[in-house]
């Protein structure tokens, strides 16, 4: 479903993605880990089109993305949840849903079709507050929002950057087994995140970036044996 | 010889540029007849647009003094004469003005470096009273913009109608619509109106006081460059039956302007403005007294007294100088009608004015 | 990356060299027999002290005044009547001395101070757009105020006769009045350049990048962006004053909001936050404004694309981007 | 009385004729953030197609077409060529680009259609008048400004708020990048609202055409009254450029139509009728900035 | 008397509301800061915690109820008047002077803190003084390599680490922090957490915060904010074991674990 290969990317002058290498294959889920500033938002930011892919290949559904402009490369699947919420502010809740969504495409129809009512028993803090601008809401609300917008585009694959931030430990538990119920109807996801042992029943395979690379990769039992791996790159 | 230079400044960028535009081929018509020459001096014009903005001009002038250059004329804008002529004369240049006719410069500010050969800024506007009375208007209604020039025009045309002035309504400077005035003009319904708004304004009015259908109620009464040959144009049928006062018009019957209008035509492939006639006449003259003084205007004393015999022949007629340096000429009482191809030109409908004078001269001292 | 000391050593060669060209221009035009230059190159300094003094609210304190013309009509108007006075209108309040730089010019300085006191106090409730709008409207305020002064030629405006006098210097003469400007100039942006580094000038900036933050430290936000703005209300009034001497005439448009834009392109021509910049970009705006229209009439038809490519071409004007300006 | 009732028809019509140009410009600047001073050349670029097809053909309808299609289209070159490059850059230096394509464009005007003002006859079912009221009479062109104002007004505001396209320019204001990465192609979808501003401008343009001059510089003397209009109704929101509009329109024009009157009563009529036109003239700048002071954000802003 | 002055709160908030239309986003709540306590507040999104520290700085009104600072009522002051009388906070999201070095914005807190900002004469970034506190206040946050960056370039911990600096800077005696963990990684988290815990005793802290590990190991009290209204406060363990918390808030996990939440300092750095 993903791939990447070799990846280089970086912002003006300072180089920051040195040779990334992911995959993920179809219903998968696979996870980057690593310390701040590693380079796990570059990446994603990279294989969104928001950044240039300097050197390397990137392919999605073996269609490569190299130059293909953001839009584009989202219409071939992919919903993003992006680092910081990034809601629409001056949009309400429901405009915020409705305004990117889009149909189930293809072969996908077999998930379930994303529509406002599913978010809205997913997440029903958003149906309280339909009607108010996205830009009042609190950190956490957003948060929601912004899945439950990459949501509604109905991807094939899920990319979530930092999704779980700032939201309380309940909301969190919940968004963790609802990615493990996409996960079971056959969806693709590439997580960013810090919480380890929230992830580790979800997640098939980690990816620990260390200053634009990837250093190691393995399933979540193979990293609890090698603690001194997580010492090592995560500060665990 | 080497050619005289003469400065030029005028406005040709902005949308007052056809003006400028006007102003500078009448002359440059008037040199092309000559053959590169006016009065047998070969002539070199010197033009350069101030924006309409008086900085730019005194700047343009500054420099062309400094480069040498003795006669200057072209401005078109009275603001930018104010800007431009004091260097020029301070300078002991000439200046000969091809439009505005400010009237300090024909009082107490007059100077024996600077002529005019159009008119002073009243002139119409007292003609324009005369010719209410002639008329017979008893009620009439005055607009104009609130400015200056608006005012001016307004107390001009006042010292001399005899009538009532029902209202004067001051417009905005930058008005572009005018149905508010328009509605009050309706429900004071007076014999005429006298209006003054010059450029794309004057179009603006005359046009929706036609469509407002006040246009066959209201006889209207402008001064002539209210409605010069391009805004008659802009306007189209609209601006058939209007009034206006001036020295000189397309259909004027004298052999010389008949002519202009005829080679004006040809070169440039549309009707002369008031503008244009102005601005050739203003090189006859200049022709004239470079003449006098075969082209040398070092004799400084010889071609002032040339300018002021001013011997030429106009294209309005009668042309002499007062003693201010302004014109002494008659001013016309004319109407927008169609000719027999069709073309509305205003045309003369009777002499309002012999001879008119500005009520400045007396106050000229001029310095000989 | 640019260093604070590599920038410091720009802002010094900038400075060095602009002043050392303004000081020999004189000689150079009368070297080169075109003693009109001194005359163009004094409308370009007085159109660089409104626009450092524009800058300063601009680039630093981020109050986009759309109206600040009206500072520059008042300053001319001021010194412009009380000449009028003098000379030819009959005494001021009994007193006939009003064509006195030194009383003269405090007085119309003072009197921009309290306008841009009572504008800035008004506009500061605002932010952004309409901030840039409500300065606007109190500029047309003062331009219809203006037009509408009959007694001083209103629309036409006022013709100033006689330079102001001031002691031991003839400001008719072109060359002392040149180099007046030049030394008001100077002063002017060092002065200016000491605020933008002083305690003060680090809150107004600060100001400027988070409000939030400053007012979290303690910050009161309108005290300094009121003084910054009738500092800068002052120093474009006093360009205004220098404007009426070097023209000899005052009009309303001084005020309009044309000129107030034309101030306005000229800073971000020249590099908006950078003090210097804005005043290269009033020569290079003026200087091309003339040139071209020496050239053509049609010379909008190439002003107007320039000033579209120095836009997209860089991001800070033509001199933000060298002088390290973090703008854009 | 009819008096007073014909003044209003006339501020319902001014307002009709600003917030045609308003609206527009409020998508343009409060929406997709870009200060474009280009917007009065678009209702001159109307104006003089207007002018010129109306010449060619003498149909009136050629004219519309022709000035809604110049319009947009120069719009959309002008978004090609120079605003895309502007969204994501600092208000100034829009202002300076586009104050540079005002130059240009006034001078490109006048070197293709030359400098004379062209001639506009006005369409025979739009002349004349038709009788109000008993005694109330009101040009038929005037009248039709105004059902196009409401018309515009109404369709303006039901794309921008319910439809999909409306919700995605406003998302676009907020985040762009959000908007693309989301699977929508934020580029085609400024260039299309920013023709729709265009457009606008020239259908305004077109209207304006008959009863008042085509000339150069048209443009620039609408746009401050325009800015003037979406400030006070709140930047962003069509509602307030439609308040905006009609509220500039009623007191520019009762303030003309009543204002002499009202200190004539007072003064001697030497010295009322200047002072009247005076402040009429000052009164719209005069009420923005007390909306401003009471109201900073003006009367109807973005997010309610 | 002095018995009674000492034992008054730092911050005293009481029956403070909120409302935004319809959702009480404060619905009177009352809550103290003791001097030298950490007080933590937590609750689910959207409980409202956000709206009290911004009605707490003055960013936003209270629509009823009482703020005291220091025993002083000042519910109606403006924020820069509470900041002045010693109130200090950081940012959810990153408020930083992006144009300036981070010894800048530093220099700049400390200055606004000795009370002369209003001189136009003196250039700060030259006064020896001003520089050398602002300098030992970057090193105690651990930024001193990076000082004469500019923020605009700095990563994301970094400036999280500097927001705190400046609000050090004007040494507070209270100090607001908005989830100060957010976006931070583990290792960043726990550093951060060794700073608190080192300036536990020179400030009253307020501490929003999500990341749970972070407020029992650090706070001295907490309050649960659920729906705009504080349903309990009592010491972490109280917290823990309440079932109304566990049931709005923790979920079970931390209830069921509470060996790993019962984590003492000392545990936290053996961690690290
Ligand atoms: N817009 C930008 N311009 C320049 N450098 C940047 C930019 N954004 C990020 N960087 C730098 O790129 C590097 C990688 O950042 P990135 O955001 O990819 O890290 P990350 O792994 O997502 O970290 P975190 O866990 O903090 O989100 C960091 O050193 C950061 O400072
Ligand atoms: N201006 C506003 N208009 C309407 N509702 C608002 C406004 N500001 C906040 N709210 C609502 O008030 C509630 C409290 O918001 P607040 O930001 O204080 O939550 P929080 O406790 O900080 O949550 P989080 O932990 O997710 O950051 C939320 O439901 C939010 O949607
Ligand atoms: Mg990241
Ligand atoms: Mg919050």
């Amino acid at each position: 479903m993903l791939t990447l290969e070799h990846v280089t990317a970086g912002y003006g002058n300072s180089q920051v993605l040195f040779g990334m290498q992911l995959q993920a294959r179809d219903g998968e889920v696979v996870s980057m880990v690593g310390r701040n500033g590693m380079g796990k938002t570059t990446t994603v930011r990279t294989l969104m089109g928001m950044l240039p892919c300097r050197a390397g290949q990137i392919a999605v559904g073996g269609t490569p993305l190299n130059r293909l402009p953001p839009h584009v490369i989202s219409r071939l699947g992919v919903g993003l949840v992006p680092e910081g919420r990034r809601v629409f502010g001056s949009l309400n809740v429901q405009e915020n849903l409705v305004a990117t969504a889009r149909a189930v495409q293809g072969e996908g129809q077999a998930r379930g079709h994303w529509s406002l009512g599913r978010v809205f028993a997913l997440f029903p803090r958003l149906e309280e507050r339909r009607r108010q601008s996205a830009r009042t809401l609190s950190g956490g609300e957003q948060q929601m929002l912004a899945i439950g917008r990459a949501l509604m585009t109905n991807p094939r694959l899920l990319v979530l950057d930092e999704a779980t931030e700032g939201l309380a430990p309940l909301i969190r538990r919940e968004i963790w087994q609802c990615l493990q119920t996409l996960k079971g109807e056959g969806l693709t996801i590439l997580v960013v995140d810090k919480n380890l042992a929230e992830m580790a029943a979800l997640v098939d395979r980690h990816h620990i970036v260390e200053k634009g690379r990837v250093v190691w990769t393995g399933s979540p039992a193979e990293l609890a044996v090698q603690p001194e791996l997580a010492q090592r790159y995560l500060g665990l | 010889a080497e050619a005289v230079k003469i400065g030029f400044i005028t406005t040709l960028s902005t949308p007052a540029g056809y003006i400028g535009e006007d102003e500078r081929d009448g002359f440059n018509l008037a040199v092309t007849q000559g053959g590169g020459k006016l009065g047998g001096v070969p002539v070199e014009l010197v033009v350069e647009d101030d924006g309409l903005k008086p900085a730019n001009a005194k700047q343009a002038a500054d420099r062309m003094v400094a480069s040498g250059i003795k006669l200057f004329t072209g401005v078109n804008f009275s603001n930018v004469l104010a800007a431009v002529v004091p260097g020029v004369l301070e300078a002991d240049r000439f200046y000969v003005s091809l439009n505005p006719g400010p009237s300090n410069f024909a009082g107490e500010n007059c100077n024996r470096n600077y002529f005019v050969a159009s008119y002073q800024n009243d002139a119409f506007h007292t003609a324009g009273g005369v010719a209410a009375n002639e008329l017979g208007y008893k009620r009439v209604v005055l607009l104009a913009p609130n400015y200056q020039a608006g005012r001016d025009a307004l107390s001009g045309f006042k010292r001399t109608f005899k009538g009532e002035v029902l209202a004067e309504i001051y417009t905005k400077l930058d008005q572009s619509d005018f149905s508010v005035e328009l509605a009050r003009v309706r429900s004071l319904a007076p014999d005429a109106i006298y209006q003054f708004h010059p450029g794309g304004v004057g179009i603006n009015f005359a046009k929706q006081y036609a469509n407002a259908g006040l246009g066959k109620t209201v006889p209207m009464l402008m001064p002539g460059f209210s409605m010069d040959a391009r805004m008659v144009a802009a306007t189209g049928a609209s601006s058939e039956g209007f009034y206006t006062t001036g020295i000189w018009s397309t259909a004027m019957d004298n052999p010389a302007s008949r002519q202009f209008v005829e080679a004006f035509r040809k070169a440039y492939g549309r009707l002369p403005t008031d503008y244009a006639m102005q601005a050739y006449d203003t090189a006859q003259w200049i022709g004239a007294a470079l003449k006098a003084v075969g082209g040398d205007l070092s004799k400084g004393d010889a071609f002032r007294t040339a300018l002021r015999k001013a011997d030429f022949t106009s294209l309005r007629g009668k042309f002499s100088l007062n003693t201010n340096q302004h014109p002494i000429q008659d001013v016309y009482l004319m109407r927008i009608e169609r000719s027999a191809s069709g073309d509305l030109a205003p045309r003369v409908v009777r002499k309002v004015v012999s001879d008119d004078k500005d009520a400045y001269a007396a106050q000229c001292r001029m310095p000989l | 990356m640019t260093t604070p000391r590599t920038l410091f050593t720009r802002y010094a060669a900038f400075g060095a060299f602009g002043l050392a060209l303004l000081l020999v221009m004189p000689l150079v035009a009368s070297l080169t027999g075109t003693p009109y230059l001194t005359n163009l190159v004094t409308r370009f300094v007085i159109y660089g002290l409104a626009a450092v003094s524009l800058d300063l609210v601009i680039g630093y304190g981020a109050m986009v005044s759309f109206g600040h013309a009206m500072f520059f009509g008042l300053g001319g108007y001021a010194v412009a009547i009380m000449s009028f006075h003098a000379t030819s209108g009959g005494p001021l309040f009994g007193w006939s001395g009003s064509q006195q730089a030194l009383v003269a010019w405090p007085l119309a300085l003072i009197a921009c101070g309290l306008l841009g006191a009572a504008v800035g106090y008004l506009a500061l409730r605002t932010r952004g757009v309409q901030f840039i709008m409500i300065t606007l409207a109190f500029g047309q305020m003062v331009y219809f105020v203006l037009v509408s002064l009959q007694v001083y030629g209103g629309d036409d405006g006022l013709m100033m006769g006689k330079k102001s006098l001031l002691p031991g210097m003839n400001l008719a003469q072109p060359v002392v009045f040149y180099y007046l400007c030049v030394a008001l100039l100077v002063g002017w942006t060092w002065l200016c350049m000491r605020i933008v580094n002083s305690s003060f000038g680090m809150v107004l900036q600060s100001l400027r990048q988070s409000e939030r933050r400053a007012v979290n430290l303690g910050v009161a936000p309108t005290p300094y962006r009121l003084t910054a703005f009738v500092v800068s209300a002052v120093g474009t009034g006093l360009a205004g004053i220098l404007w009426a001497n070097f023209a000899g005439l005052v009009t309303p448009d001084m005020a309009a909001w044309t000129k107030s834009g034309e101030l306005m392109a000229i800073v971000i021509l020249g590099g908006v936050g950078t003090l210097l910049g804005p005043i290269a970009g009033a020569a290079v705006f003026l200087g091309l404004e003339l040139a071209l229209s020496a050239w053509t009439e049609h010379w909008m038809l190439v002003m107007g694309p320039l000033l579209v490519v120095v836009v997209l071409a860089g991001r800070n004007g033509l001199f933000g981007g060298w002088l390290g300006a973090r703008h854009g | 009385m009819t008096l007073l009732l014909e003044q209003l028809l006339n501020g319902l019509q001014f307002g009709a004729m600003l917030f045609m140009l308003a609206s527009g410009l409020t998508l343009i600047f409060g929406i997709m953030g870009v200060v474009n001073l280009t917007h009065g050349s678009f209702y001159m670029v109307g104006a003089y197609c207007a002018a010129i097809a109306i010449t060619k053909t003498g149909s009136f309808g050629a004219g519309v077409a022709a000035a809604v299609i110049g319009a947009t289209l120069y719009g959309v070159v002008v978004e090609l060529l120079v605003i895309r490059r502007l969204y994501l850059r600092d208000h100034l230096y829009q202002v300076l680009a586009t104050f540079g394509l005002i130059l240009f464009t006034n001078e490109a005007v006048s070197l293709l259609f030359g400098r004379r003002p062209p001639t506009v006859t006005t369409p025979a079912i739009l002349d004349g008048s038709v009788t109000l009221a008993p005694g109330l009479q009101y040009p038929v062109l005037r009248l039709a400004f105004i059902a196009v104002g409401a018309v515009v007004a109404v369709s303006l505001w039901l794309l921008v708020n319910r439809t999909r396209v409306g919700m995605l320019v406003r998302a676009g204001a907020d985040d762009r990048e959000m908007v693309d990465a989301l699977g929508v192609d934020i580029r085609k979808l400024y260039t299309l609202v920013f023709g729709l501003g265009a457009l606008l401008c020239g259908l305004a343009g077109v209207m304006a055409a008959p009863l008042l001059a085509v000339e150069i510089g048209m443009g620039e003397r609408v746009l401050i009254t325009t800015f003037v209009v979406i400030v006070i109704g709140g930047v962003g929101s069509v509602r307030g450029a439609l308040a905006g509009a009609l509220l500039v329109g009623m007191v520019d024009s009762l303030g003309r139509a009543f204002l002499p009157q009202l200190l004539g009563s007072a003064l001697s009529p030497a010295v009322a009728d200047p002072l009247a036109a005076g402040l009429a003239s000052a009164s719209i700048y005069v009420l923005m900035a007390a909306v401003l002071i009471v109201r900073p954000l003006g009367l109807l802003p973005m997010k309610a | 008397m002095a018995e009674q002055l000492h034992g008054q709160p730092l911050l005293r908030v009481t029956g403070l509301r909120k409302a935004f239309g319809a959702v009480q986003a404060t619905n009177n709540v009352n809550i103290d800061v003791r001097a030298g306590e950490i007080h933590a507040l937590i609750g689910p999104n959207g409980a409202g915690k956000s709206t009290l520290i911004s009605q707490i700085c003055g960013e936003q009104m209270p629509d009823s109820g009482s703020i005291f600072l220091d025993g002083r009522d000042v519910t109606s002051s403006a924020a820069f008047a509470r900041a002045r009388l010693g109130l200090g906070r950081s940012f959810q999201i990153t408020e930083l002077c992006a144009d300036f070095t981070a010894l800048e914005n530093v220099v700049l807190s400390v200055m606004l803190r000795k009370g002369r900002p209003f001189g136009c004469w003196g250039n700060p970034r030259h006064d020896e003084a001003l520089v050398a506190e602002a300098r030992t206040q970057l090193a105690h946050v651990g930024l001193s390599s990076r000082e004469q960056v500019a923020v605009a370039d700095l990563a994301h911990g970094e400036k999280r680490q500097l927001e705190l600096a400046v609000a050090l800077a004007r040494r507070p005696r209270l100090l607001l922090l908005d989830e100060p963990m957010a976006g931070m990684g583990a290792e960043e988290s726990a550093s951060m957490t060794r700073l608190l815990r080192s300036m536990k005793g020179y400030y009253g802290i307020l501490l929003v915060e999500h990341d749970m590990d972070a407020v029992f190991a650090l706070a001295d009290r907490i309050s649960v904010l659920v729906y705009g209204r504080t349903i309990f406060t009592g010491t972490p363990d109280e917290v823990r074991r309440h079932p109304e918390v566990r049931a709005a808030y923790l979920g079970e996990d931390h209830a069921l674990q509470p060996a790993l939440a019962a984590t003492t300092p000392g545990e936290v750095h053996a961690h690290t």
